[in-house]
């Protein structure tokens, strides 16, 4: 990441929205589209302001109607627009699924290159906010099998900057995915002005040598919280934040594989076909004698994303001591 | 209709009116049933504004039409596919206050086993669909049971189908209402159009000024009506269920509503309309404006009226002290029902 | 007017005939149009049959519409998000023969590279927005690129979406005309209504008998006109298109064409229509009878159409003798453009 | 399977059109509903004549909206009938996304079994007959994640006609997946009259000892004919047919696996997050330590499905030539 001078403390909201007002400024073809991201400025006040500052051509509150938001967006891109569509809950893209899969990730390939289409497709996804059955869903494992698609999953205030300005000026399609429960309980340094943050690029939050935790989002901090309790037991934990899905980075997994020859992975998606299925299974095809213990993966149970009552819902969510006792025992292994 | 109660003419002495066919007592059990709604909205709010529950949604200004809908409806033989907006009606057909306050508490013996979002009722033994939280996903469900009604000859049943104006926008919308159309199916399409979805007004959903436009556009036939009137509201949705029930297939009447509170408790609706629009609103509140209607119209009395109110307050006090002293689910119980039997991916 | 032109009468003399501003030139464009159109799709069935090609599509008896279409479009100004039927439409708006059969024939040098369906193109220099075999997912591209259009505040353009009646029904169409109303955009949908879906007929596609009475459901002006007549056609889609781009907004106008060959070269018509059906709207072909109506009203004269198909033929066969000779796609063509650059999941 | 005296030799278009055929004979709640299935008799003409049979109550000719063919379809499950529901061709699932995913998977867990969905989602799928970007779609990755889902692809006819019956009369959502290229091409025996083959359950197609190959659909024929050729060279290969996607049979995969200690997975889908991923995984996690070379996955490459241009779809289709040679490298490893 490039290091600017000065940094400011914000959370995740201010994170993303401070990255949408500087592309609305910086480029007129940025127009956002969405449902109540006008007046109500997003249900998360992520676009407060908004559309006073820069008007209702280019914040666009659109009809109930996914399809359309990221359809119209797909036409808008491919008129050289730079559209950011925004899904309101990750629980409600799947009205638009045709729209990604079909058409957006498949505009250039269709054509040969002849049509494009640069957008973002914003949503929140994620539970542990008392969401239940239908503000929860975690959908990154419906996209990532998809070519043409690019999905990024950032944890903190820094990289959602940094991979959010990369998005928007990417030649193709990403899918952004926002933890709602990070929006306003995590907060970090910022650095001030423009920088960027390269898709693909899996960060190291924590180096260790002991063994390696992959994950991303919302559990990243939980991971961390986790692997400086085991530092204590003596135990060096390598906690790998992915940030990008697709393109993911197998060059800093491999790596740090090697080093601890043990491996983690965490999600709060359900655990059947799940991204960390494809992290294992890389792994095994290109680490495989590097490996001391089996991977483990400690994923969302196989159920509907999530029970409403606090009690289901602490029930699906891994909290930071399940975390360490995987990571304990793996140490052990 | 509503317009007229507020009249002073009409306090002036006992005047007849258009009651198509209502009784008195139905009319005392409508106003009960807004008022029940009104009092466990509010229960809904207060007891999320005192940290006791982390969400509610209210229908406040949708009173009227849920109470006139709930009227028309055949409890024990109608479907009723109905949205997140509708306490009035589910407690109409037959929803409890006391299960009411157990979804607010998500209590283990909630309809849907505390999984869903308070008035997210499932209850298959007053015909009442599971609710989706999924805009317009649940019309396509409606069009459905509609043929399965037709399909097996099922006399004089149809299916009740409700959503807001927002629903509208959605693919799956236009697809149930052409699908119900073709097959000429038992159905009635009830839009509750309180102008707003969420914080984005009608103007920004659609083009035309009334949904029962688009009625034509399907070969049906289509009526608005003024759903703060629940009288008018039972009269609409009443004749285009009898249609249905007759045979004579589907029907998209709109009721015209208001929204007073926030869209939930989530909702701030300061950022997107001002307090003199809602004040404005209120002076046509259909709970007040139907109270002093039926005392105008000798139908109730000052003294009843407040009997009821006291009546409903002890059901909803006591529901809500039951429904607090419930135990939450278990653990285990977020593993249940996913299938049949004990289904998991890798067997 | 389609009628009128068979009329025995109108060969008694050289009557007038309302031209709609059309010159003779134009008039013979539109023709030469539907012959080559007709020409080329005949050549993909006919190399299918002969084992050269797996696939065909066809558009006959949409000729008259999409000749007529071709002449309102701005070329070098409007879009057409088109569909797979639209075969003289892309050819009357700048996608060449030989273009064509290098599409049948799955060349490297095909617009989608051997990628797509024949008649599938994209060729963004002429403003054909690349075609999805998806039935109505390009309707919401069509409204985007009209949303940028008015954004940029782009004088006198204008966006043609093109679709079948079959394609009606899909949620996303319904999306996409509420969109474009509320944005009041620069567009016009133009429905193809040949009263198929492949097999469906259009009364099980809709309870209602033309497509054009749902405009007003989306507040905008809807017209049915005979797509089998270019000049009716011609002047219903330029009125529409004149509309939108003189910023009016959007319009749903829809022309009443037939289908005369099978759905596509995998479909056997007779499995769900008679011969007879099929003859009996053979005798409204728009091909001879616009031919026939020229000749009758002295636009054009017997040797020169004679003269016209020699020619029509002459281009058909050499693209075809070059397309067959070009080379196919290379197994490495399949990995390109997926992404700008080289992305692959793994980096 | 339940074997049956006598059999019927037929094709995999045979063997669906049968199975649907009996269903509609005995149980008057099941209901066919999809694009041209009424007079065309569907595009592969498997319900050829049965509109005139069983009337148009029963082979519903539906308008052209497969969000509403599969929700309407989840209506009628919830209240008792036994929908069947066609999706022309799997690239066309897209626009059901939401009614499959989002409503069809989550009836019973979302009224905690107040409602249930039994019905059956067919839709033919895969690629290897020029059928290009639209014709020719896996899906089977972008839905076997789904919790309260069940997804079925079998082979053979036999496997087809056991399957179905199964699918059609279980008490849970079913995605049933045909591969076009296997109707008119593979043929086999039948036994007549009823019976059913449980889902969950995979069959060994070829029995050995020297590897294990795992794969379904089409590329089961391809994997026997290579696996046959291995025999000539002396190398001993086990052949499963997963048959049913979700449950999958860890039960027959892990007692291969143990024996054969190596494994190919074979599939046509893109290979980034596909099936094999989620296989690869689990046999890490449950079986790391009988493994004595890596898993393989031999899948298609991350691109769309796939170009028109036979040059194109014989890069992307994978030969039985191919799979013998990664069987080879393998039996050496
Ligand atoms: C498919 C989908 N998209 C978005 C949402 C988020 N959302 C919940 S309610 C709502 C507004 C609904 O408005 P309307 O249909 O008018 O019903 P009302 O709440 O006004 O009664 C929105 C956008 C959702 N639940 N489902
Ligand atoms: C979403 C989707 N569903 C189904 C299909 C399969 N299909 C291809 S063309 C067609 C019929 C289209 O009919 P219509 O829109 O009237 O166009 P026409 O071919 O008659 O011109 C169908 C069902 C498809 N291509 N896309
Ligand atoms: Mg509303
Ligand atoms: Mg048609």
């Amino acid at each position: 990441m490039a290091v600017s001078v000065s940094t400011t403390v914000m959370n995740n909201v201010e994170a993303v929205r401070t990255t949408l007002y500087d592309a609305l400024k910086t480029d007129p073809n940025v127009i956002l589209l969405g449902e109540d991201i006008g007046a109500r400025g997003n249900v998360f006040l992520i676009t407060k302001g908004f559309l006073e500052e820069f008007g209702p051509q280019r914040i666009v509150d659109t009809p109930l109607a996914e399809g359309a938001i990221v359809g119209v967006a797909v036409g808008m891109a491919m008129e050289g627009l730079r559209p950011i569509a925004e899904i309101q809950f990750a629980d409600f893209i799947y009205p638009a699924f045709n729209q990604i899969v079909g058409e957006a990730a498949k505009t250039r390939y269709r054509s040969n290159g002849d049509y494009t289409c640069p957008m973002v497709i914003r949503t929140p996804y994620g539970g542990g906010v008392r969401g239940a059955l239908s503000h929860s869903v975690s959908i990154e494992a419906l996209f990532y099998h998809v070519p043409g698609l690019k999905i990024v999953a950032p944890s903190t205030p820094a990289d959602i900057k940094g991979l959010l300005t990369t998005a928007i000026e990417d030649p193709d399609p990403v899918l952004f995915l926002e933890h709602k429960k990070t929006y306003r309980l995590i907060k970090g340094e910022v650095p001030q002005g423009r920088y960027t943050i390269p898709l693909g690029k899996a960060d190291v939050k924590k180096p260790g040598n002991g063994l390696t935790v992959i994950s991303y989002g919302y559990y990243i901090h939980q991971a961390l919280e986790a692997a400086h309790a085991l530092e204590a037991e003596g135990v060096s934990v390598e906690v790998i934040d992915l940030r990008s899905i697709r393109p993911m980075d197998k060059t800093t997994i491999l790596e740090s594989v090697k080093k601890t020859r043990k491996v983690l992975i965490v999600h709060e998606d359900n655990k059947f076909g799940g991204i960390g299925a494809e992290i294992s299974a890389m792994l095994v095809e290109d680490a495989f004698f590097d490996l001391d213990a089996p991977i483990r993966r400690l994923c969302g149970p196989d159920v509907p994303p999530m029970g409403y009552a606090h009690t289901l819902e602490s029930e699906y969510m891994i909290s930071s001591d399940r975390m360490a006792q995987a990571m304990r025992e793996l140490a052990k292994f | 209709m509503a317009s007229k109660m507020v009249t002073s003419q009409s306090r002036a002495h006992v005047p007849q009116f258009e009651r198509h066919g209502l009784s008195d007592e139905q009319l005392v059990w409508m106003l009960r049933n807004m008022l029940l709604q009104r009092t466990i909205d509010n229960r809904g709010f207060q007891l999320n504004r005192q940290g006791k529950i982390p969400f509610a949604a209210g229908s406040e200004g949708h009173e009227g039409l849920q109470a006139g809908a709930a009227v028309a409806f055949h409890k024990g033989k109608d479907i009723l596919a109905g949205y997140y907006r509708d306490l009035g009606l589910f407690l109409g057909i037959g929803v409890t206050a006391e299960e009411a306050l157990r979804s607010q508490f998500a209590c283990a013996s909630d309809l849907s086993a505390g999984r869903q979002f308070p008035h997210h009722f499932t209850k298959k033994s007053i015909g009442l669909v599971s609710i989706s939280s999924v805009i317009a996903a649940h019309c396509t469900h409606a069009v459905g049971f509609a043929y399965a009604i037709k399909y097996r000859g099922e006399e004089g049943r149809a299916v009740l189908c409700t959503f807001g104006d927002g629903a509208t926008s959605e693919g799956e919308w236009h697809e149930s209402l052409n699908f119900a159309a073709v097959q000429h199916l038992p159905i009635v399409f009830l839009c509750e159009n309180n102008g707003l979805a969420i914080s984005v007004p009608v103007r920004k959903q659609m083009a035309i000024d009334n949904v029962s436009e688009r009625a034509p556009a399907y070969g049906m036939p289509g009526e608005t009506f003024d759903g703060l009137d629940p009288i008018a509201s039972y009269d609409a949705v009443k004749r285009a269920l009898d249609r249905a029930r007759a045979g004579d297939g589907p029907s998209l009447i709109e009721g015209k509503v208001h929204r007073y509170l926030g869209h939930t408790t989530d909702d701030d609706d300061r950022t997107y309309r001002s307090r003199d629009e809602v004040a404005e609103m209120r002076k046509r509140d259909p709970v007040p404006s139907f109270e002093s209607f039926l005392i105008d119209h000798g139908v109730l009395d000052k003294a009843r009226l407040d009997e009821m109110r006291k009546d409903i307050l002890r059901e909803v006090n006591e529901a809500t002290d039951r429904a607090e002293a419930e135990p939450l689910p278990s653990s285990e119980d977020l593993y249940t029902n996913v299938y049949a039997g004990e289904t998991q991916p890798w067997r």
